[in-house]
């Protein structure tokens, strides 16, 4: 239990990366990158959380609550807006590629190179 | 406090937002010289913070948040004049790239001015800041646009295929960045390097330390494009349009290394003290494996901006040798080599746009004597040819000088050969590149096409001619090389840094200067000489012959022809094999970097 | 209060694994969107509220939303790329 | 490599990357244990410093600020250049987009769905704006707040309702909202530098704690972000969906 989160982590940042690499459709790679990123969430707030603590929103409870580290949540928040943003970027030259191409697949578009 | 290192970060921020809401009713000239003016301010603001810095090191902190007993609750730029030196590389670059497009591009809209000011920022930004976190956010600002920018051109379907493979590698990395970042953390509770490094140097170096160091070497590593995490390179730099590739090769590839030094001597370098012997020998390996694949990858093309993208390469693993010495005076001549090596890569990256755009194709062989009529271009890749071998006065032979003197005093004096044999390598393949489109050699001129006739305009002429000023420029300042020591004495001393950072201790920290003996040193001269002849003859000779090859030329020809053919279908540009190759190399620095340490 | 956070740990690699082994990308938008969606509520776990309503509206909604849109598109030139043949 | 190749390949080297990833994680404190300073220090002082109740957000949009500037932009960059990528498609096309305007709705949009959709458009318009305005305070701001806005735009087209909004040709306003957003968050940064202080440092009376005019520069700032990225994701989906729209010519749709 100690180190499951981190494990969990670990096994998402290979499994997306396995996708990425086995992948025979452009789409389906980018959505195995978002997988590799959401292990870096996990693995963030993971290291944040401190067990019994609140959210560290003091509205409701007084300062001086148990609760867990703000800034691991912060660099998520950064994180999530990356992972969307360069997952649109890629869609779209995922779309622009097939219109050249006709094709997604990886294996079927040879290099430009002579 | 004044507002000065705010400046270079907001100010083309502010405007490139202003261009895009702007857009329906700016012209496209007053666009251009808004987006010149800005990066050239840009330039200028980071020239103020160099000399600033230069005095000692600028810290500032956002928000006024100033660290409270050691403990940073905001985020500091904390400025040095190596950092201030690789912003002001690429303002100007930006500079003469935001020229260049003046007349490159027929059509563009102010997206593309826009695009590149962030990048810019970037850029700047990721050179400026002082915390670890902050720089992975600049990172994936300067990354974000860079994918943009390196599928700009979308009628070619080569531009598209580079832009997929590029972003999705580096994403990759950026990632391993963000998990090494997690990591350190988790052991310490803090983003700042300072307060980092503080918190690292009282424990040992274990299993957590080394695999961050790990998840961030090869995280840099990709963005540097060290071997074996490059595949993604040649097809994003050779395919994003020239002002583009200009700031690719200038700066963007040596921001990986930067980037390495700095969170090696900030926050790693205490507790890995007792294994830089090791750690010397693994970077030293990937520096050498590096600027050798390059170097022969370059001589292989005939796509010249694939060439250059090669050379890139190839000379990265030459800045990293410097690195990998993992002292001061390495560390010196690295920096002041990619300062130099960037400014002549965008004049050169400049120059094949002016081939481009007049004579239709960067296709040497397509070209071949068809550069007859471009004379100013001619000699301006000649000369940026002889500047990547480091031939003396360039800024680049002053920085190699340094580096094997560095070399030689740590024991590796053998790494002069390795200068001589890359040196000879691009200037080989780009004087032979010279020889075939300026002056016909090596067999009929080819068939011309449709494009604009010459001359050159000077909106495209004369950032190339400025660019490769500045590298002779940075060779003949009197006593840079002692000021380039001392700076890099200062980077590398960390607590000093800390103390900087965290107490606000103020003054020029570390070692006194050493004094560097004016002139140039006759061996390294004469090393560099021989590295440009051997180019040139390795270039040259093989048009000049009447036959391809006699019959010992044939044997050498079988031998190599393998060769040739394995490393080029390696390099096929496939997403699959970048991301293996990837993880191939993160497993092998990761099991030597278990080895080494401890 | 263990119990539940090992599941839905459990659940989240499932989700990712998913996510990949699903090939074809139409249904893999879906698997995406149920994955974005079981990270939301990993995040409530760790007491991350804002980083919880964060990843629904993009994992869940915005970033699955995309996906369609391109795949629509890659169709939509797919069948025109047939008609001409 | 061949792809066989390269999956033998690459599950050798996850095997060793996996397990030097396993042996680094497991020198971290045990999960539940986070042994601070940052966190810790800023939960104790934030609120009293910030008058926001929601530290996440006093550490988003001020003590860590200049990331959040630089994760806006981020987006920005994004969003110009997917209109840039897709940029080429759109102008071979877009003879008049407006003219087969009655062949775009989207099929099979039936009166149900589209009242439906314009129904649910008053409550989430309303949740995006309330999500904006209270980050401070609560969970949300203007990142999550902004995102709910454009799906409420995208509800507009769910109910059939996109050449309403295409003949409005909303493109340069969601531009300059867009940037807007943008350009204000580093405005509000010059702020400070005007006041005579630094780069983003808060100049704004801190209000009383709780309440919705609390915080300082934060609601501002929240502001500026919840009015990009509610543009920014607009334009990103529109893009998308253009894209979509523009190859359903007459006669091609199936």
């Amino acid at each position: 239990m100690s180190l499951l989160p981190y494990l969990i982590a670990a096994w998402l940042f290979l499994v997306g990366l396995y996708g990425i690499v086995t992948s025979r459709n452009l789409v389906h790679a980018v959505v195995c990158l978002s997988v590799v990123q959401s292990s870096t969430y996990v693995l963030l707030l993971a290291i944040g959380y401190e067990r019994g603590g609140t959210a560290p929103i003091f509205l409701d409870v007084p300062v001086g609550t148990r609760a867990v580290d703000p800034v691991v949540s912060a660099l998520t928040l950064t994180d999530i807006v990356v992972g969307a943003t360069v997952s649109a970027l890629l869609l779209a030259l995922a779309v622009q590629t097939y219109k050249r191409h006709g094709t997604l697949d990886p294996e079927e578009f040879r290099s430009v190179r002579d | 406090m004044g507002a000065l290192p705010a400046l270079p970060v907001a100010v083309p921020l502010l405007v490139a937002a202003a261009l895009v809401g702007l857009a329906p009713v700016i012209r496209r000239r007053p666009a251009d010289a808004v987006a010149v003016a800005t990066a050239a301010t840009v330039a200028g603001l980071c020239a103020a913070l160099l000399l600033q810095a230069a005095g000692g090191p600028v810290v500032y902190w956002f928000g006024g948040w100033t660290p409270r007993q050691g403990i940073a609750l905001g985020v500091a730029f904390a400025i040095d004049p190596v950092g201030a030196g690789l912003a002001t590389l690429a303002g100007v670059l930006a500079t003469a790239a935001l020229v260049f497009s003046w007349r490159y591009f027929e059509a563009v809209g102010t997206l593309y001015h826009s695009l590149m000011l962030v990048f810019l920022a970037g850029i700047v930004g990721f050179c400026l800041s002082g915390d670890l976190f902050n720089m992975f956010v600049f990172y994936e600002l300067l990354s974000v646009s860079a994918y943009a920018l390196a599928g700009y051109r979308t009628e070619d379907p080569g531009s598209l295929q580079g832009a997929l493979n590029f972003a999705i590698t580096n994403s990759v990395g950026a990632f391993l960045v963000l998990a090494g970042i997690a990591l350190l953390y988790g052991r310490s509770g803090a983003l700042n390097l300072a307060q980092l490094g503080q918190a690292l140097a009282s424990g040992p170096a274990d299993r957590l330390v080394v695999v961050a160091f790990l998840l961030l070497l090869v995280g840099f590593f990709v963005k540097a494009a060290v071997v074996p995490f490059h595949f993604w390179l040649a097809d994003a730099y050779a395919m994003a349009p020239t002002p583009v590739g200009m700031l690719f090769a200038g700066v963007v590839s040596e921001l990986g290394l930067y980037a390495l030094a700095r969170v090696y001597w900030t926050v790693f370098s205490g507790p890995l003290a007792a294994d830089a012997g090791g750690l010397r020998a693994v970077l030293l390996g990937a520096g050498v494996v590096t600027a050798l694949v390059g170097g022969v990858m370059c001589l292989l093309q005939h796509h010249l901006t694939r060439l250059l993208a090669y050379a890139t390469i190839s000379h990265v693993g030459l800045t990293l040798t410097g690195l990998a010495l993992l002292g001061p005076a390495g560390l010196g001549g690295a920096v002041l080599y990619a300062v130099a090596d960037g400014l002549i890569k965008g004049s050169l990256f400049a120059s094949v746009g002016i081939v481009q755009y007049h004579l239709g194709s960067v296709d040497e062989l397509a070209l071949r004597g068809r550069g007859r009529h471009l004379p100013w271009t001619a000699t301006l890749v000649v000369l940026g040819a002889l500047g990547l071998a480091g031939v003396p006065p360039f800024g680049t032979f002053l920085g190699k000088a340094l580096m094997e003197e560095a070399a030689g005093a740590a024991g590796h004096a053998w790494l002069t050969a390795l200068f001589v044999v890359v040196a000879a390598l691009t200037a080989a393949a780009l004087l032979r590149a010279a020889g075939r489109v300026f002056l016909g050699l090596g067999g009929p001129p080819a068939r011309a096409v449709d494009a604009p006739p010459g001359p050159a305009h000077p909106t495209m002429l004369a950032p190339a001619a400025l660019l490769l000023a500045g590298a002779l420029a940075i060779g003949l300042v009197p006593g840079l090389a002692g000021r380039v020591e001392l700076a890099a004495a200062r980077f590398t001393d960390r607590p000093a840094y800390a103390a900087a950072v965290l107490q606000g201790a103020s003054g020029p920290g570390g070692a006194d200067a050493e004094s560097h003996p004016p002139g140039y040193p006759a061996g390294p001269a004469g090393w560099a000489t021989l590295a440009a002849v051997l180019g040139l003859a390795l270039g040259i000779w093989p048009l000049l012959r009447r036959r391809p090859s006699g019959l010992r030329g044939r044997a050498a020809a079988r031998l190599w022809a393998p060769v040739g053919a394995a490393l080029r279908s390696l390099h096929n540009g496939h997403i699959g094999d970048s991301v293996t190759w990837l993880v191939v190399g993160m497993a092998a620095f990761g099991t030597l970097l278990a080895l080494v340490v401890r | 209060m263990i119990v539940l956070e090992v599941a839905v740990m459990l659940l989240v690699a499932a989700g990712g694994t998913a996510v990949v082994l699903t090939r074809d990308p139409l249904n893999q938008a879906i698997v995406a969107s149920f994955y974005g969606l079981l990270l939301g509520v990993m995040f409530l776990v760790f007491q991350s509220p804002d980083v919880a309503l964060s990843q629904i509206t993009v994992g869940a909604v915005a970033l699955p939303l995309m996906i369609l849109l391109a795949l629509a598109k890659v169709r939509a030139l797919g069948g025109r790329r047939e008609d001409r043949e | 490599m061949s792809p066989s190749l390269r999956r033998r390949v690459f599950l050798v080297a996850a095997a060793v990357a996996g397990a030097l990833l396993v042996w680094g994680l497991s020198g971290l404190p045990d999960y539940g244990i986070y042994r601070g300073p940052y966190g810790d220090v800023l939960n104790a002082v934030a609120v009293g410093e910030r008058h926001a109740t929601n530290v996440v957000a006093a550490v988003t949009f001020d003590y860590r600020g200049v990331d959040t500037m630089g994760e806006e932009y981020i987006l920005f960059a994004a969003v110009i250049g997917v209109a840039i990528l897709l940029r080429a498609q759109r102008d071979e096309r877009e003879e008049a987009p407006d003219e087969d305007a009655a062949d775009r709705r989207a099929p099979g949009t039936s009166n149900a769905v589209r009242v439906l959709g314009l129904a649910l458009l008053g409550p989430v318009v309303l949740f995006g704006i309330y999500v904006v305005a209270h980050g401070h305070l609560s969970p949300g701001g203007g990142f999550q707040g902004g995102v709910v806005l454009a799906t409420g735009a995208l509800l507009v087209y769910l109910s059939g309702e996109y050449v309403t909004l295409r003949r409005v040709r909303p493109e340069a306003l969601l531009d300059l909202a867009e940037s807007s957003g943008a350009a204000g968050y580093v405005a509000v940064g010059l702020l400070g530098l005007a006041a005579g202080v630094t780069f983003l440092e808060n100049v704004l009376p801190l209000g009383q704690a709780g309440t919705l005019l609390s915080s300082g520069m934060i609601p501002l700032i929240n502001l500026a972000v919840g009015l990009e990225v509610a543009a920014g994701f607009v334009l990103l989906l529109s893009e998308f969906l253009e894209q979509t729209l523009v190859v359903r010519r007459p006669g091609e749709q199936t």
